[in-house]
């Protein structure tokens, strides 16, 4: 066929193909860093394409995998972590580590461990964020809070939210909290405290067989959330990351969780000072740190020998210090290749904008648990649904026990079933 | 007490247009809005900006893809109006066993739901090997059932007479469908043409799904690029972008509205 | 009748058989068949084939990449009957049908009314007022997100400005629904507005001359003759926008993703995060079914009843 | 007083052709007052005109002694059956009758009552309960009338009602619509193109061409005395017989080229004159006696009556109407004499020479 | 050899009615046929079998001989010119002919010619550029006649071609009609339920009702010879005056009320028959003398000629037809004498009696 043009340029250059779901701002940085790449290898064509969001682009991986039509890069969410190893599509990258001789040490250690599987490295992390808790520094002065220290505590969390709230009549005008009803949050903050998402650590040492997030470290998010939200201080965004952000920049709440990645934008675009915090832990609990979030990028089993060097060829560029700087600086996400952070460029930038180096600190100080590993399971995006459908509950006036163990159960009945 | 209810009834029309209108006219506004702008909410831009125009076309190939989607429509149109109106001559013309069971087989094609064929389809087109492939993106959808409803009933409105007539002095079903059919049924084509363009232009997930290669992609695509999930979003470019989505087919309504009523006043209905 | 009849009639004379007229049947089918073929080809290929596929899906689990590994029979069925966020969804389908077709059918047809006479000027309000149909659902779905949006949406900024407090349209269980519907309303409304004036300028004008002569007031004009002659094209109407609401999915993909706690959860969206985000493909294909089988069934009550009360001229 | 008056009407749909030009005419009430001219001639207008359903571009209307240019169509109390019904179809006969008497708030009793009373008339009895569709052409042809009864409206306007009606059933309809409008004493405008309808049912006829009014007056006045060539023509099947002709001292000369030779002295002093014959003063005589010989080129046998067509110049052929069946073959070489008191004169402007028309206004039998 | 002949030709839709039974007929090369009879008798159907629209339920139609049952239509080498004409509303004059002709692959130079010719007979030169319309109808009529005479079809069928048409031009298209047919020497089929055009054009006649034949003939011989009231009635306006009638030594008895004494014994030996008798044999004499005296109940007067309607009996309404303008009003009492002559019997079954109508096949003139 006309378009297909593989065959074209496979003669003299290696084609790559990447299927990702980096859109917007995203899009324009990983042509660039592709183009980069492209004229710096003259025997290797890497060619992107977007295949829309994460889920579709999965859906129609699911698809064409194993056949002529399959990429021979793929940017998958880290939830699709297990769906990926299960699929019996992909080769583990560690198989070319191995083969280079590829020193990983060099890697992020909180990254890398997340797409670890049974100690071989599955898949290169790419684009990867955590959440942070982002203030209005203003909105903190209006209120008589010191904007240099943001509550690190849910008691602290909840005094400063009540002061933040500032209500005219029965409107409120300015909301203390808010976080987004998407799963990812509410792991993180069991994270955080070092709780468990699924059973056999976090499905790390097995294949997990049951939620365990319904325990008290899932409870006490959910009655932050219920208590927050009975006060009139929490402020429910729903499920779109825009509406949130939009409520924040507008000056409708004070202080919110968001990822790490979008951190710059929303610092340039906010008309006040943003600042940006630590994962609130309830009191009396020691931080455990943050799991990692974002995609990675997979390689193909179906794809030739030749296309499969030329794939880690890339990915190992990808990695490569300067790459990583640009990338961080431009987009937000970590540097996969700590190195990175030396660079000129990056000192910049974190001079401008030293909101940016919270992140990294907060990864950075993450402790090595199997809760801050991340959770393993495939059918992470069906139970995200039941946990988002609990959280929504909340605002209901659900009982937030009632609410996980529901959203618990749904997950162990999908889990089940899979298994 | 005349001109009362004059300025009150063109007062109400234009009540109801600006109500109407509202939605586009507040996209069309916020794309020129920067982003300061929007997140002030605002409903006029304090400066009028061309940025986020530019910014759509340099962050998404919007250029070509309104050209493939232009293309992919037209293609859709046509096909669908060759494929269409022979299975509805053939319903209001010829005289064959089992016509009418045909036809209430075709009608009740409208009835399934297009997202449970999705997946089914993709692995028909991907055999077939019309992936990145315009075939893939236009021959799945050249039968429409609304279409070959829509044409049978325009062509009823042909005096069956014409058609004895034609026999009569040996011109063939072939010539007169050529000749006489189609020629006569223009409004009924132009309806059918509409609706398939705007129809097809507004596909999204298909598209995605079988393509992979910017240079057949079509418009719709090139929105959802515009928008990120976990980074912020650039509303004015995603407004921008959707302006120069909406625009095409809006222009091809505005020209064709009359034909569009005419046809639809002849035939569709009854 | 005296004239002549008398010539003998040869005894060779072919007299039509069974098999000759079988086989001028024969040719009448082939011709018509050639016609058909591309429709029903691609019918075959595009629908049906995917339709029988679904049902054979529907009575297998299914792995990830959709192939079925294990027949289950009507096991899918079984659970999906069962199973209460099914029912959730299909109360919620066919509510918000409820919601949207009469709300636009409605709306169109007064829309339809006011510019029905010919005046100065008429037809940029015919246009403009069709213009929503020029809207695919991802364009219009950005544009109501924003309108909708709690904290800078117009929507809001509306209300406090004539001193209501906020809503969270899409994010409140009890508004989410008909802040849907709104948008869809105004989505279907173009379309809807066409065919019911197109309908209308079909009635004969002497009909409503008559009735001025007789002194019919403008209501009554409305209900005797309007209402009874677009009948047809009302039905028609309603038949095609109920089916369409019935499947109602890109709305619902970008405003509310199905929620909050299930609130917009419409069955096609149902389906597609069945199929496309959980993998559950058998599952999903027994769902698309039961769909079918409703829809089908919804058509065929309303072409069985409601058409009763359809004049046809 | 006139029951209607229209004085000077005109009306232009596009401001530049006017479709109906300076009609005057007073219509009094119980007559039966025919509209009739070749199709496009501005008919329909003017009844729309009447019936409120056009606006005037200039001139009056007055009903009852009262200007009702402005008035809406209801206010005129005056009902229209269209050429073609303008039944409803989805509802039935008595639905479609009933609908009128709603409107004026008639009571429930007194509805149905009147329908009753009108389906007997109209022998719609039977069909009360059906619906236009399972109806006859004649049936329809009467619900509408029926409307118009029911509603008991003093003026009645008609446009083509038998118009869609097969020549059999329109012959009968014919008698039934004037018996009835007798009976109930309405007036009726009505319109036709069927010159054999406005000559049996008409009191009085307007004949219109092009939207100017040629000729007012009962119908056998008009064809007795036709005001121009045009009414002369239109009036009367076969048409009267028409000729250039040059007046002489004892004869005509017909397009200078056949002389007819007269008894008496023609009545008009102008030299160039058109001259009209109506077919049955043509008579045949024996060879050589009559007024002229020509020889026979088409004949029409219609059993009760024989047209026959000679030819008196290669582009005049009048015809001849004669009753029974006559024994004529076509080729064959006639004589005819004509009845010269019953010779019509045109001049040069197609206008009628002569006795000025008597328009004596008939008393009408009611 | 007859140029087309039918043989117990019967035709039912849906298997149970038959709309055309048992029809026989032999048709000659040059013959002008008429098929007439009320609406809904199975004139079109049977036009439509001719052509091999419809298909066969039994019998046989024979083209120059050979059974054509199973012919396709275009094989049966004919033309139909529709009531509606059927032109194509999207192609001029001229590509409306000559379709047919690229149908049949007829070379280019030889079209262009073809029509050329035939729009010269038809006088339709001018508008060869135009679209059917711009058209006046009778030029529409022309143009569907040219269709079939471009495509030089032996046998030409007309189903109604005249009915669109007002009256005048009626009666002008009959006259060109037959003209060209004469002149083209095509063998015409030709429907109408217009008796004038049966009588004024047809070489012969055939009269069917209800799907069956009721008599075929020449036009005057059907006129003066009805085989039975339905015809005698269907042909002639106004209608044949019918009354039941007792026959008695010296006179009749119409009705059992009415007594008609008769110069000469009438006919029939039956007792009880149907007598009818023609408008136009039916005369006024002075008061007294005649045959019957009676009241008049209605009068039409048409200018040349005044249709009188008298009552007989409360039931039976004869019409009489004067030629000119009578001076008799509505509810004078006059006598009328009949011409004995002209009295036709018919029999309990309507049948006629008397002598067997000869079927004379005329000489047709060409
Ligand atoms: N609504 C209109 N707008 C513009 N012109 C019109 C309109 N109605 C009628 N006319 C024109 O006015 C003229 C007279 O039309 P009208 O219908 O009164 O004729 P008519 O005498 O009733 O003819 P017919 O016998 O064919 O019914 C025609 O030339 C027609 O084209
Ligand atoms: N296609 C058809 N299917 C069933 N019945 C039909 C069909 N065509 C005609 N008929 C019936 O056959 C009968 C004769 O119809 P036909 O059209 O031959 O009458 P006609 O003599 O031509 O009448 P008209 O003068 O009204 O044209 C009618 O009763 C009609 O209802
Ligand atoms: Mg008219
Ligand atoms: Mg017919």
């Amino acid at each position: 066929s006309s378009v297909d043009s593989k065959g074209e340029t496979a003669n003299r250059k290696t084609e790559v193909v990447f299927w990702h779901s980096m859109s917007g701002d995203l899009q324009p940085v990983l042509e660039e860093i592709v183009n980069d790449f492209n004229q710096t290898h003259s025997d290797i064509e890497v060619k992107p394409v977007f295949q829309g969001t994460y889920e579709e682009a999965l859906t129609k991986w699911n698809a064409v995998a194993g056949t002529k039509e399959a990429p021979t890069i793929m940017q998958t969410f880290e939830v699709g972590t297990k769906h990926m190893i299960d699929s019996g599509q992909i080769v583990p990258v560690q198989t070319w580590i191995d083969k280079d001789q590829y020193d990983v040490s060099q890697w992020e250690k909180n990254i890398v461990r997340y797409y670890t599987v049974n100690g071989r490295i599955y898949s290169m992390p790419f684009n990867s964020s955590t959440p942070v808790l982002i203030y209005n520094k203003d909105a903190f002065r209006k209120a008589g809070l010191d904007p240099e220290k943001p509550p690190l505590t849910y008691s602290e969390l909840k005094e400063a939210a009540k002061k933040l709230t500032k209500k005219s009549g029965k409107e409120t005008k300015q909301y203390g909290f808010s976080m987004l009803n998407y799963g990812w949050f509410f792991e993180e903050m069991i994270a955080v405290q070092g709780g468990l998402y699924v059973n056999h650590d976090n499905g790390r040492s097995a294949d997990a067989t049951e939620a365990v997030f319904h325990g008290q470290e899932g409870r006490r998010v959910f009655e932050l959330i219920r208590d927050m939200y009975r006060d009139g201080t929490f402020y429910n965004a729903g499920q779109n990351w825009d509406d949130m952000r939009a409520a924040f920049q507008a000056g409708k709440i004070a202080m919110y969780l968001d990822s790490s990645a979008g951190l710059k934008s929303l610092i340039d675009n906010s008309p006040f000072s943003v600042g940006v915090s630590y994962l609130p832990v309830p009191d009396g609990i020691e931080r455990q740190g943050v799991v990692i979030g974002g995609a990675s990028l997979w390689m193909m089993k179906g794809s030739s020998e030749k296309e499969q060097k030329a794939a880690w060829e890339f990915m190992k560029y990808v990695t490569s210090p300067s790459v990583q700087a640009k990338w961080h600086v431009r987009t937000g996400y970590f540097a996969i290749n700590p190195a990175a952070y030396d660079e000129p460029l990056v000192k910049e930038e974190w001079k401008k904008y030293p909101q940016l180096k919270v992140a990294v600190d907060q990864l950075h100080e993450t402790k090595p648990t199997a809760a801050t590993q991340g959770a393993l399971i495939t059918v992470f995006p069906e139970s995200r649904q039941h946990v988002v459908k609990a959280m929504e509950q909340l605002y209901e006036g659900v009982d937030p026990q009632e609410a996980l163990d529901q959203a618990a159960k749904e997950t162990n009945r999908v889990l089940q079933k899979t298994n | 007490m005349k001109t009362v209810r004059l300025v009150a009834y063109y007062g109400g029309l234009c009540i109801c247009s600006a109500l109407l209108l509202f939605p586009m006219v507040y996209a069309l506004l916020m794309s020129f809005m920067d982003k300061a702008d929007i997140f002030a909410g605002r409903l006029w831009p304090e400066r009028w900006e061309w940025t986020n125009y530019q910014a759509a076309f340099e962050q998404a190939p919007l250029g070509s893809y309104l050209l493939n989607s232009l293309f992919v429509a037209s293609v859709i149109t046509i096909g669908r109006l060759i494929v269409s109106s022979l299975a509805a001559f053939a319903f209001v013309f010829l005289r064959f066993p089992g016509r009418d069971a045909w036809f209430y087989i075709c009608i009740a094609t409208m009835l399934v739901p297009w997202e449970a064929t999705v997946i089914p389809n993709f692995l028909t087109v991907q055999q077939l090997g019309w992936t990145n492939h315009y075939f893939g993106l236009t021959i799945p959808f050249w039968a429409m059932a609304f279409g070959i409803f829509l044409l049978r009933q325009q062509f009823r409105q042909i005096p069956y007479e014409l058609y004895e007539a034609a026999r009569l002095s040996g011109i063939g079903n072939f010539r007169f469908f050529c000749r006489i059919a189609l020629p006569l049924s223009k409004t009924g084509l132009v309806t059918l043409a509409v609706y398939s363009f705007l129809d097809a232009w507004n596909m999204y997930l298909w598209p995605l799904l079988v393509t992979s290669d910017d240079r057949v992609r079509t418009v719709q695509i090139g929105l959802k690029q515009l928008q990120t999930q976990e980074m912020a979003n650039s509303w004015g470019v995603v407004m921008a972008a959707a302006v120069v989505a909406m625009l095409p087919t809006l222009v091809l309504l505005f020209v064709g509205q009359k034909q569009l009523r005419k046809g639809l006043m002849q035939g569709a209905i009854q | 009748m005296n004239d002549r009849v008398s010539s003998p009639m040869p005894s060779a004379w072919p007299v039509p058989t069974q098999p000759m007229v079988r086989r001028t049947a024969m040719k009448a089918w082939m011709e018509g068949m050639v016609y058909l073929l591309p429709s029903l080809l691609l019918f075959g290929v595009f629908l049906f084939y995917p339709l029988a596929r679904t049902l054979y899906l529907s009575m297998f689990s299914t792995n990830y990449q959709g192939a079925p590994i294990r027949f289950v029979g009507w096991a899918h069925f079984a659970a999906l009957f069962q199973d209460e966020s099914f029912w959730h969804s299909v109360k919620t389908t066919f509510f918000f049908a409820a919601l949207t077709v009469p709300t636009t059918v409605v709306i169109a047809f007064c829309l339809a009314l006011l510019v029905h006479e010919k005046r100065k000027g008429i037809g940029i309000f015919r246009t403009l007022f069709a213009s929503t149909m020029g809207m695919s659902v991802a364009v219009a779905s950005i544009i109501w997100m924003f309108m909708y949006n709690p904290a800078i949406g117009i929507m809001n900024r509306l209300l406090s400005a004539l001193g209501f407090p906020a809503v969270s349209w899409l994010l409140d269980p009890d508004t989410a629904l008909y802040a849907v519907a709104v948008a869809t309303v105004w989505m279907n409304i173009g379309f809807t507005f066409l065919l019911l004036l197109a309908g209308l300028q079909n009635i004969d004008p002497s009909l409503y001359e008559s009735a001025r002569i007789a002194g019919l007031s403008y209501w009554r004009q409305l209900w005797t003759v309007s209402v009874p002659l677009l009948s047809p094209t009302l039905f028609f109407v309603t038949t095609v926008s109920l089916i369409q609401a019935l499947q109602t999915f890109g709305q619902i993909d970008f405003l509310t993703k199905g929620g909050p706690v299930d609130a917009t959860n419409v069955f096609v969206y149902a389906i597609y995060r069945e199929a496309f985000v959980n993998y559950q493909f058998g599952f999903a294909s027994a769902q698309a079914i039961v769909l079918f089988v409703i829809i089908a069934a919804i058509t065929f009550l309303q072409f069985r009843f409601a058409e009763r009360k359809v004049h046809y001229q | 007083m006139a029951f209607l008056e229209l004085i000077d009407v005109t009306k232009s749909y596009d401001g530049k052709k006017q479709v109906v030009e300076n009609v005057s005419v007073a219509i009094e009430s119980g007559e039966f007052f025919v509209l009739v001219g070749p199709s496009g001639c501005g008919k329909s207008t003017l009844l729309r005109l009447i019936a409120g359903l056009e606006s005037l571009t200039s001139g009056y209307i007055l009903i009852d002694g009262q200007v009702a240019n402005d008035w809406p169509p209801h206010a005129r109390r005056l009902s229209l059956v269209f050429q073609n019904y303008a039944l409803y179809p989805h509802l039935t006969v008595e639905q479609n009758m009933r609908i009128v008497l709603q409107a004026q708030k008639v009571p429930k009793e007194e509805q149905r009552h009147r329908c009753l009373e009108a389906a007997e008339m109209l022998g719609l009895t039977d069909v009360l309960g059906r619906k236009p569709r399972e109806l006859s052409g004649g049936q329809r042809q009467r619900v509408a009338l029926g409307r118009a009864i029911v509603a008991r409206t003093p003026l009645c306007l008609m446009d083509e009602p038998l118009s869609n009606l097969d020549a059999k059933l329109r012959a009968t309809m014919r008698v039934e619509l004037r018996r009835l409008q007798r009976q109930l004493g309405m007036t009726v405008i009505y319109v036709t193109h069927d010159q054999t309808e406005a000559m049996t049912m008409a009191d009085r006829v307007m004949i219109l061409r092009a939207g100017h009014p040629q000729q007012v007056g009962a119908p056998l006045d008009i064809y007795n005395h036709p005001a121009n060539t045009f009414v002369a023509s239109f009036v009367g099947t076969p048409p009267m017989n028409l000729a250039e002709a040059h007046v002489l001292e004892h004869s005509l000369l017909l397009q200078n080229e056949r002389p007819v030779r007269l008894m008496r002295r023609p009545l008009p002093k102008t030299e160039r004159v058109t001259i009209g014959l109506r077919p049955e003063h043509i008579h045949r005589v024996a060879l050589g006696d009559g007024h002229v010989t020509a020889s026979i080129v088409h004949v029409e046998r219609l059993g009760s009556e024989t047209l026959v067509t000679f030819e008196l110049t290669k582009q005049i052929h009048w015809t001849a109407r004669w009753s029974g069946q006559a024994n004529v073959a076509v080729g064959e070489v006639a004589s005819f004499s004509f009845d010269e008191h019953a010779l019509h004169f045109f001049d040069g402007h197609s206008k009628r020479i002569g006795p000025p028309t008597r328009i004596e206004e008939e008393a009408f039998e009611r």
